[in-house]
């Protein structure tokens, strides 16, 4: 059953998460979107069509967090953890963000699960805003996602005439609406058609395309930096290491990417990759190939923002066509 | 285009020839109004060569890749500033390096999918009609009437005071992800191990926070005092939008002020901090 | 507790180090606030090792060399001189005030001149006021 | 949020640090707390990842057999930043220990065949809980062959269990280093060699081998040409870890983890790795 918030409502209702929850939201930031913690409603900056820079991953798996700080006195020593102080809601993020966080619950929650994870996800809400136009470059539709999908979000809202169409789809989306919101009995808006990017064929192939020497020629023009993999929902590769500062100590996690230099050479000097090659297809073969074989999914949601933000213009859609090309030419079909 | 043609043609008889393994150059990207690099080995791949106002790319650093492979590179006026900071530096080597040249007529402020008509800043500035060192010019100079490089934004900043300044870079540097795009574009940035990722000492540290960031761009663009040839590549590329142009433009302009020097001018003369001048003082009194 | 600036000296090996050292010895006393960190000569000095002490909190940061002309090296204070004339207007535009780095020449005889220099600046640190932290 | 988080390493100390070789020190530690002492049960193969509080963790494969007296021991080789704060710890110090992670070396299938051990340095780390494991239950395993070389004599890993190994019944331990000195009086010869001249029976055998990636190369075309068979060889993967529960993909090599599909693959396995590591 729909409901409907009108636009002073919905200002009223953000005020009114403010008092108990952390609001994160979309925040215009120097001539871009990203989602931050608001102190006040209005600066919320809904928006039916585009996408945050950065994806809303990063509220459950922070660029930067402390996992636990070590407290030493006397020789005693105790590890603190780090603990997740306040509820929070995480507005207005798209049904691709949505899917993509629900991706990362499978290797974070995967048992033994990751604690301050699994206690923000628990208590963080989603309320989800469907997509009424799209960039030319989104793609959910081929990546089981769509622009009004609910599944993974705790309630959908979708802009119409005046204010938003409220859809709860869970007790906790439930929980969180304010009181008497109207049936909502007009027409919902048709989300908008997507160009197709032929996934499933290419997964299938790429078993065979490891040792092509595409890959090698794609990443010619590849700077080798982290934008891609910083930019994305599904991205969670991530470092850890020690700070201490002044005596006190914490292992603190951060963002890593496996194009970083460092990131699969050993103290040794054993490096299994090496070449710029390497790196570029680890990245297209753990999201197209070994997630999917872990967890039964693609991980990529269709979002677009790699394909925006890459400076050298490394298209994952052009590159799925591109496999369909190779695997063509070499099955001679 | 006929400065389309020339280069394809150049580039086409340079790979039949065997003078060169590959071509570095533009193509169309798949937005289909903006220009990516191209990496052409075969010469029929050299039909998909473009050059336009879209084609901000410095195509240079990529030679860092292909050393001691012979290559051809499409080379800007300003891109040829950074052949000359590698020739000086020893990165790579002249006869190893054929620069197809072209006049450029400016390249525009692009987004992707998106092509403004407004020229970048540092392409207003700029005089070079012709690239500075070449092997075969493809089409012709084209004379700048540029604006005076006067650093007005440089001065503006210099004349507010220190807490000023102070908030308005914390809040840049605390937008930064660390995602190092800035040093893997910049042609002055090829350190087989970059102090950011040196353990001990642990200069910069994996926290991505304000502090850290700090560190990271006040160092990352100390290190090209004196170097920076002004592609502008790294503000280009940040995907955050950090205004990383006032840095490197504020080291240029006092590097010019105190040492008359303008990096990737001149192949043979020494940067800045590997000369001095005895009888100099630079405020220090002796 | 009234603010006691953090102050950080970089001292040549042959000049400066020596200087400081006649200070001692002749009971000049100057403050402690300054932690004397010796190189073998001030072209040692890596403007990443400046930088780093300001990130770690230090209030002011001296860098401290033979005369121009005496460098037991010939010329390493040559480079610094032109190193720390750069990253001195580089940190004031980056808010880092330059009156929080001096670059000063003190020569092994000059014990009288590095006490003075030091009071001197912890006294105009200590009006600059406490660094704001991030 | 307590403390069952992951990354929360368990609290240890050092009890001995043993010089072993000029840069391998044989760390025995114990976990503080009772009860987790008692349940930490592992199996020869498995590794844990040691914390020194400031710099960081790094795996280390567990060279103890489980209910040892004297605890947990690893054998740490000094060359990074963790491994030099693990040297410098003094016995009594507290540092962090999370595991036990990954598999094991499946010895019960290897029960009535000869076994080849071939390590090389430090490879011989991962090697010594097969041994001694063996040697506990002598009679189940046919022949024992442990060849264990090194760049030099000092660097030859375990030198005190020497003699225990040499004078198990049919076991044969054979030394070789690269370069000898004055009084070496042993093999001096490439591991690879001295394979190909003791020439092992591949018949009802298993080679286990670990060490530097180029013995590891000669060493397999020595043991192909003596017709073993890539699933009849066994090694121990070396990659880059973090996290140790198959979350932060370091140590993804084609679709494997090697932190929880491994370290312990055959040969077989791994040629059959899309990624070959």
């Amino acid at each position: 059953m729909n409901l409907f918030v009108s636009e002073d409502a919905l200002i009223r209702w953000l005020d009114a998460l403010l008092q108990e929850r952390i609001v994160i939201a979309p925040v215009r930031v120097q001539g871009q979107t990203m989602f931050q913690p608001i102190s006040k409603a209005d600066s919320c900056q809904l928006s039916a069509v585009s996408n945050t820079t950065l994806s809303p991953k990063g509220w459950f798996l922070p660029p930067t967090e402390t996992l636990f700080s070590v407290q030493r006195d006397d020789g005693q020593v105790e590890l603190v953890p780090a603990l997740v102080e306040q509820d929070a809601v995480l507005f207005g993020l798209h049904p691709c963000d949505a899917k993509g966080i629900a991706l990362m619950d499978k290797p974070f929650l995967q048992e033994p699960g990751d604690a301050l994870y699994r206690e923000r996800r628990s208590r963080t809400a989603l309320v989800g805003l469907a997509c009424l136009q799209v960039q030319p470059e989104c793609f959910c539709t081929s990546m089981g996602s769509a622009p009004d999908d609910p599944s993974n979000v705790d309630i959908l809202l979708t802009e119409v005439e005046d204010g938003y169409i409220v859809q709860v789809v869970t007790e906790k989306g439930k929980s969180l609406l304010p009181q008497g919101l109207a049936e909502y009995k007009g027409k919902v808006p048709t989300p908008p058609k997507l160009p197709a990017v032929p996934t499933k064929e290419v997964i299938s192939a790429m078993r065979e395309l490891f040792n092509d020497p595409y890959w090698e020629q794609l990443a010619d023009r590849c700077l080798h930096c982290n934008i891609c993999a910083y930019v994305c929902p599904t991205c969670y590769c991530f470092d850890m290491r020690d700070y201490a500062d002044k005596g006190k100590v914490e292992r603190v996690r951060s963002w890593e990417s496996c194009q970083s230099p460092g990131f699969s050479l050993t103290a040794g000097g054993y490096d299994p990759r090496t070449t710029k090659g390497e790196r570029l297809r680890q990245r297209f073969y753990h999201k197209l190939l070994y997630f999917p074989e872990q967890f039964q999914d693609v991980a990529c949601v269709g979002c677009g923002r790699c394909v925006r933000a890459c400076p050298v213009n490394i298209d994952i859609r052009e590159v799925i066509s591109d496999l369909q090309q190779v695997t063509e030419a070499k099955s001679g079909s | 285009m006929e400065l389309i043609q020339q280069i394809r043609d150049k580039a086409r008889k340079l790979l039949e020839e065997g003078a060169v393994e590959g071509i570095i150059g533009y193509e169309q990207a798949s937005d289909g109004l903006t220009s990516r690099p191209l990496f052409a080995y075969d010469p029929s791949a050299t039909e998909r060569l473009i050059f336009d106002e879209t084609c901000a790319h410095n195509l240079v650093k990529y030679l860092l890749d292909k050393k001691g492979k012979k290559m051809a590179v499409v080379v800007k006026p300003c891109d040829s500033r950074a052949i000359n900071l590698l020739l000086n530096e020893g990165q790579i080597e002249r006869d190893k390096v054929f620069i197809i040249g072209v006049g450029c007529p400016g390249m525009v402020e692009t987004n992707w999918n998106h092509k403004s008509e407004t020229l970048q800043a540092k392409c207003r500035s700029c005089q070079l009609s012709k690239p500075l060192v070449y092997d075969f010019l493809a089409g012709r100079e084209i004379e700048r009437q540029a604006e005076e490089e006067t650093y007005s934004d440089i001065t503006e900043a210099e004349a507010g005071s220190v807490a000023t300044r102070r908030e308005f870079w914390l809040e840049q540097f605390g937008r930064c992800i660390r995602c190092y795009a800035c040093r893997q574009v910049c042609p002055g940035c090829y350190c087989p191990v970059c102090f950011a990722e040196r353990l001990e000492p642990l200069w910069v540290g994996i926290r991505i926070a304000p502090e850290e960031n700090e560190m990271w761009q006040t160092i990352r663009s100390f290190h090209l005092a004196g170097r920076c040839i002004g592609c502008n590549e790294c503000e280009r590329v940040c995907p955050v939008d950090i205004p990383l142009s006032l840095l490197n433009r504020k080291l240029e302009k006092d590097v010019k002020g105190l040492f008359a020097f303008q990096a990737g001018l001149d192949p043979e003369e020494p940067p800045p901090f590997a000369t001095f001048k005895k009888e100099e003082k630079l405020e220090f009194g002796e | 507790m009234e603010y006691q600036p953090k102050v950080i000296g970089f001292l040549c090996n042959w000049c400066s180090y020596a200087g400081a050292d006649m200070a001692g010895t002749s009971r000049m006393d100057y403050p402690q606030n300054i932690r004397i960190i010796r190189v073998p000569c001030s072209g040692r000095v890596d403007p990443l090792f400046v930088v780093k002490c300001f990130q770690r909190g230090a209030d002011g940061v001296l860098v401290s060399g033979c005369h121009p002309g005496d460098c037991h090296y010939t010329e390493g204070n040559y480079h610094t001189r032109r190193r720390f004339a750069l990253l001195r207007e580089f940190l004031d535009y980056l808010g880092i005030a330059k009156e929080r780095l001096r670059v000063e020449w003190v020569s092994a005889s000059e014990g009288q001149k590095f006490a003075e220099l030091v009071s001197d600046f912890t006294s105009e640190l200590a009006k600059l006021g406490p660094r704001s932290k991030i | 949020m307590g403390l069952e988080s992951p990354f929360i390493p368990y609290l240890a100390n050092l009890k001995t640090a043993t010089r072993l070789t000029p840069d391998i020190k044989l760390l025995s530690v114990e976990l503080e707390d009772p009860d987790i002492r008692a349940s930490f049960d592992y199996k020869p193969g498995q590794f844990a990842l040691l914390s020194t509080f400031g710099e960081g963790e790094a795996p280390f494969g567990i060279v103890s057999l489980p209910l040892q007296k004297d605890g947990l021991e690893f054998a740490v080789r000094r060359i990074g930043t963790v491994t030099r704060a693990l040297h410098e710890l003094e016995p009594g110090d507290i540092l962090g220990v999370r595991g036990p992670f990954g598999n094991y070396f499946p010895l019960e299938d290897y029960m009535g065949k000869s076994i080849i051990i071939i390590g090389g340095g430090i490879g011989m780390a991962p090697l010594r809980p097969v041994i001694n494991r063996i040697l506990e239950r002598r009679d189940d395993y046919e022949e024992l062959v442990i060849i264990n070389g090194a760049r030099t004599p000092q660097d030859l890993v375990f030198q005190p269990e020497f003699s225990t190994w040499m004078e198990a019944p049919r076991t044969r331990l054979e030394l070789t280093v690269d370069r000898g000195d004055e009084h070496w009086k042993g093999r001096v010869a490439l591991v690879p060699d001295v394979v190909k001249e003791l020439a092992p029976s591949p018949d009802n055998a298993v080679a286990i081998i670990c060490g530097p990636p180029i013995m590891i190369r000669f060493t397999l075309t020595g043991l192909r040409n003596l017709g073993f068979k890539d699933n009849q060889i066994v090694t121990t993967l070396e990659a880059k870890m973090k996290c140790g529960l198959g979350k932060c993909a370091r140590c993804n090599i084609g679709e494997k983890y090697v932190c929880q599909d491994g370290p312990v693959f055959t040969l077989e396995q791994i040629s059959q790795f899309l990624e070959q590591p």
